[in-house]
């Protein structure tokens, strides 16, 4: 029987940071709220117990300084240490940016490879609770957009960890988004160490008749979308690529070769979104393949309202998929 | 803590004097009206009614009433995401704010904003701000637009003292000193930023300090003497108003409740809140006002009785109103 | 004889500033070095003369504080004045993206059309000189992912002082970005007042071949490789978008039904970058009119090179059109 | 200005005498081959050789050697746009840095950095930087690493008095002094922001004002004096390494030349210029060694002609490097 167990996403995280903390004396975490708060540590509680088992120097609770604490784990990354800097909100990334895009990001290659900046920025996209235009925001393309970081978004426990720890050791600047609404949603997680590599993407469902990419909240919805139009004869293969930067875009190649038809459905805004990336890349490598224009199930492009009734329209929801795939379908076949 | 010595004592009793016994009881009023509007929130949320989060103001109402009681109507005002006493202070209405945390359509922001982003431009409340220390460069920014059109106004920023680490507070700070806006920067330091101490994130004792270092005359008062806070911010008001320049106020108060609705409140003690517990700003004033003759023991329960009804006709008004029609996702994304 | 004059993009992007300063009283100007420096206002000279004419208080030069004075604009934006806010060089926009982002960009929504922030915040994108990492960035696609912006590029001199001149009068935040290696180019543009309205694509260059989207310094990459295409029976069309946000998708849609082929060319980094939304937004409309896989003609995905050899390489030029449009029509004719 | 009495001076002939002669020779050798390599930069330009802007240094050498020569060699220095004297001073290697301006394969980051972006890790120069104030907080983080490693390093931040309205700096500052990390800040104020006097944008007159308000101690000292600014700096390291926290510097200085080479330069006089010309820190260093008989006239112009020759030899050494190979483009992107 191996050694695993029902925990959360949250757990998972935590997991990971604890066993890397064991492993490697150069890991801290540096964030606001991550030592005390709640039941001891972290709003989502990632990091808590932390405090209590490794200190306050390695887990440091910060001023509410946002950029600053970037800014300090890119200077603590080029000289030795790998800081986990958390930002509670990944709305509070707008304000941090310049440490790592113009900083973090840059630092090894116009030094000449002679920096590593082995920091990971921690944070969350994702809205669904009501926390309105400021806080419910899915900010990854930008980070996309931007040369030298790495990008990874998990969408289950166990990813979350094995992701976590590929982060922590990785020798670049790695953005880890987790998702708001995932933290306390469960998964079977072993116990011993391992590790979810960068770059390979994971089918979440067999399927030929269309390829669906998404990732995290999406990707529920997406499984849940497949579900339904299983009973409809429809097929989708749901793909959650786990690692933006690096992008396995061979696995989705290979999909929609098999498919012949895309949707891309992220909760970020759709106008500029990274489905146009994805999409890019598809054209790129398998444009003959296509039977039907490729799909954007996508969020809105306003801010987030608070009201339930608006904010639910705003965020893609199953319905928009299996209306959208539907009439796909029907269209191409 | 300010210290309260005898000379103190009776420099506030003789105050009271100075001042139209309506505007006193006034301040009482809107501070229980605070207060009463802040003590629905838990029962509504377990009602399911609320959204997102909501931080409630309680024990820290004689910074928002004493503040905002130093402007003129046309002044401004911007807020945090503890905002709903900065709002009620300067005279916005409990039903159109009790609507908008609930969603509605007849919420002060159409059911857009929530307690995170209540506003009311029509009393120059310019919103609160989900960001720590978001609502600093939109004040200097309006200062800055009331000195280039010479308009007189004042704008009142408020923020609390876990914001004082967030660097646009040095550059805003910087350019309001360095151009004399008419700007009051109202730090209420509530004790608490979320679980941590203003000691265990910021490097200086006296946040006054800091202003300093900016170039901004700062100053302590004692936030829970609604009276003490009127005074201080009138005097700056004053200042800035005359083109003198921004002046810096941090009120001591506390933070009677959890940080949000649903805080355990494991990081701090009993004790150390029945001490503040005495220092409650809403009995205090009530008391004095009573002591110093201006109103009796039944005109404060009346009071009391009266912003409970009003509150009770808010939530009522709020729970009637209609969720936002669908096609309001596309309104009010562009002028 | 129309009144006009040749005249840099500098000197019509200065013009539309002093008119609309003339005009209305609220427009006012803030920004770094934008006073006294050089010739009398401004790195590039766009703010020239303006402190003489209106005074140090509607002029104002700033301490350096990029994200304070856009957060200044913002407030002031929200209480009756026009601010026309400068950011010296494009990459100080991560310092900035808290007050454009969280503030300026919502404002108006989550507070339920209370509010209206009429500020626009000029500022750059562009490489080519050797100005480096930290110098070169185009980070509109940020932008463009925003909803609440819009977003203004002009291409030329008319363009520039039109555009301008229409995002001052505009009561939205928008964000104007130019190009440094433009400023200094010329174009007869008229002395009277005009205005360009926003959303409206120019088509700088008919074609029946392919469709090629550019702007700025791109788009005089792929007028000349028109010109060069020309001579081999290649007829290129070639169109600027003018605005991001508003996109003229019709005219490029419309294109693509004629010529049958797209290729999206811009200097920003490739990956994630706002030819995927381009190419979306054209599959939605137009998918069964595209005879070949849209192609990407940009930025590579590296921070910006000092060195003049590696910078050639990183930045699209007439050549890479040349050929991926010759590789596009040889393999799709 | 930094005031000079005749006990002053006393004071710093005295010091002279506590230091090796070699050791104020080096300071001497040092900041001469900071000169000659700003020097070459026009003509270099002229050549077409420059490409992007550089920024010279020259009038400030006192305060990059003074500071530098504070340090051990593994602590770390964080630079800004001007960071050629800060990485000549730190140990830095001409020929290298050269071939770096000039964009080759063998310059320090092989061509791909730039004036802008020299950097020297194996010297412990975490590199310059385009974005002002962007060293402050990749000095504080490296401060935060030596202390949790308790590597015994020490951080000096350099950064130009027009930086000292940047966020970042408070944000950091208060860090950096709520935990005692082993950090200097060094502001060099050499009087400009490219064309801007600090007065017409910091709201304070004396720098060092808004150090205390982040809770740093701060000091003025004058940045023409080699000498002094190498025991200000000094005082500082120490203690600093001692684990007692940061300091805040001020060295008052002047730019000689303009912002960047280009620089029309009309927004100061020719008379300012003078009275700082009279200051400056390399002849006046040179007389001093002269006057206390540390070395001779001869010592003197041997020295120069040698620091000339190396940077004849760095240039030759540059223009003979080639181009970086066009594989490099994809090369150090990650680890
Ligand atoms: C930029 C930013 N960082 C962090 C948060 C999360 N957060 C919300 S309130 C808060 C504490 C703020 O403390 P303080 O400024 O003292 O205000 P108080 O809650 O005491 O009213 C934090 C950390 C946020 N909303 N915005
Ligand atoms: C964030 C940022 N804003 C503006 C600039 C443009 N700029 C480069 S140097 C400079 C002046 C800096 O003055 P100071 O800090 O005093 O340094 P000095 O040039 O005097 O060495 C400015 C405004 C920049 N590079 N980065
Ligand atoms: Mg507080
Ligand atoms: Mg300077």
């Amino acid at each position: 029987m191996p050694d695993e167990r029902l925990i959360t996403y949250s757990n998972a995280l935590n997991e990971a940071l604890r066993e890397e903390m064991v492993r490697d004396k150069s890991v801290f975490v540096l964030g606001e709220e991550i030592g005390v708060w709640g039941d001891g540590g972290g709003v989502f509680g990632v990091t808590k117990g932390l405090a209590k088992e490794f200190g306050r120097s390695r887990v440091r609770d910060s001023p509410i300084s946002e950029e600053g604490i970037v800014a300090v784990g890119v200077g603590a990354a080029a000289t030795g240490m790998r800081p986990v800097v958390e930002l509670m909100y990944g709305d509070f990334l707008p304000l941090a940016m310049e440490p790592l895009v113009n900083q973090a990001a840059k630092m090894r290659y116009m030094f000449g490879g002679q920096a590593q900046v082995p920091m990971v920025l921690r944070s969350n996209v994702g809205a669904g609770g009501g926390k309105a235009a400021q806080h419910s925001q899915s900010l990854e393309t930008w980070i996309m957009h931007v040369p030298g970081i790495k990008l990874a978004m998990p969408s289950s426990p166990y990813d979350a960890k094995g992701l976590l720890k590929t982060a922590i050791r990785d020798n670049n600047p790695v953005v880890f988004l987790e998702h708001k609404l995932l933290y306390f949603t469960k998964e079977v997680v072993p116990r011993e160490d391992y590790t979810v590599p960068f770059g390979v993407a994971r089918i979440r469902r067999p399927g030929k008749d269309v390829t669906v990419v998404a990732m995290q909240a999406m990707l529920n919805k997406a499984l849940l979308a497949a579900e339904k139009l299983a009973q409809e004869g429809i097929e989708v293969e749901v793909i959650d690529p786990r690692t933006l930067v690096p992008l396995d875009i061979e696995s989705i190649v290979e999909s929609v070769r098999r498919t012949n038809r895309l949707v891309i459905c992220h909760e970020a805004v759709e106008r500029a979104g990274w489905a146009g990336e994805v999409a890019m890349q598809v054209i790129e490598h398998a444009f003959d393949f296509l039977d039907a224009p490729i799909v954007r199930v996508c969020g809105k492009n306003v801010p987030m309202p608070y009201s339930a009734s608006l904010e639910n329209m705003v965020i893609p929801n199953e319905e928009d998929l299996v209306s959208a795939i539907r009439q796909m379908i029907a269209a191409s076949r | 803590m300010v210290k309260k010595t005898a000379q103190n004592e009776g420099m506030r009793r003789s105050t009271l004097n100075k001042h139209k016994p309506e505007f006193l009881v006034e301040m009482l009023r809107r501070m229980l009206l605070i207060r009463a509007f802040e003590s629905r929130l838990p029962v509504l949320s377990t009602q399911s009614l609320l959204r997102g989060s909501s931080h409630a103001c309680i024990g820290q109402e004689a910074a928002a009433v004493g503040a905002c009681f130093a402007l003129q109507p046309s002044d401004y005002v911007t807020s945090t995401h503890r905002g709903h006493g900065h709002t009620i202070a300067k005279g916005g209405t409990v039903k159109f704010m009790m609507a908008e945390l609930l969603g509605r359509a007849d919420g002060c922001c159409h059911g857009k904003g929530g307690s995170m982003h209540i506003a009311d431009f029509s009393i120059g409340m310019l919103g609160a701000n989900g960001i720590v220390g978001g609502g600093i460069g939109i004040a200097t920014g309006a200062a800055l637009s009331c000195a280039i059109r010479d308009s007189k106004q004042v704008v009142l920023c408020f923020f609390g003292e876990g914001a004082i680490n967030q660097g646009i507070l040095l550059e805003c700070g910087n350019m309001a000193a360095l151009w004399k806006l008419p700007l009051v920067f109202l730090c209420e330091n509530n004790q608490f930023s979320m679980s941590t101490r203003p000691d265990d994130v910021t490097a200086v004792r006296e946040l006054s300090l800091r202003a300093e270092g900016m170039g901004i005359p700062g100053r302590t008062v004692d936030g829970m003497d609604v009276l003490a806070v009127f005074e201080a911010v009138s005097a700056a008001v004053e200042r800035a108003r005359s083109s003198a320049g921004p002046a810096f106020i941090e009120a001591r108060c506390y933070r009677f409740e959890g940080h949000f609705l649903g805080d355990g409140l494991k990081y701090r003690s009993k004790d150390e809140l029945a001490l503040w517990h005495a220092k409650d700003p809403i009995s205090n004033w009530r008391n004095r006002l009573i002591k110093g003759g201006i109103i009796s023991e039944n005109d404060a329960a009346t009071l009391a009785q009266q912003t409970q009804d009003e509150l009770d006709q808010a939530v009522e008004f709020a729970k009637s109103s209609p969720a936002p029609d669908p096609a309001a996702v596309w309104e009010d994304l562009y002028a």
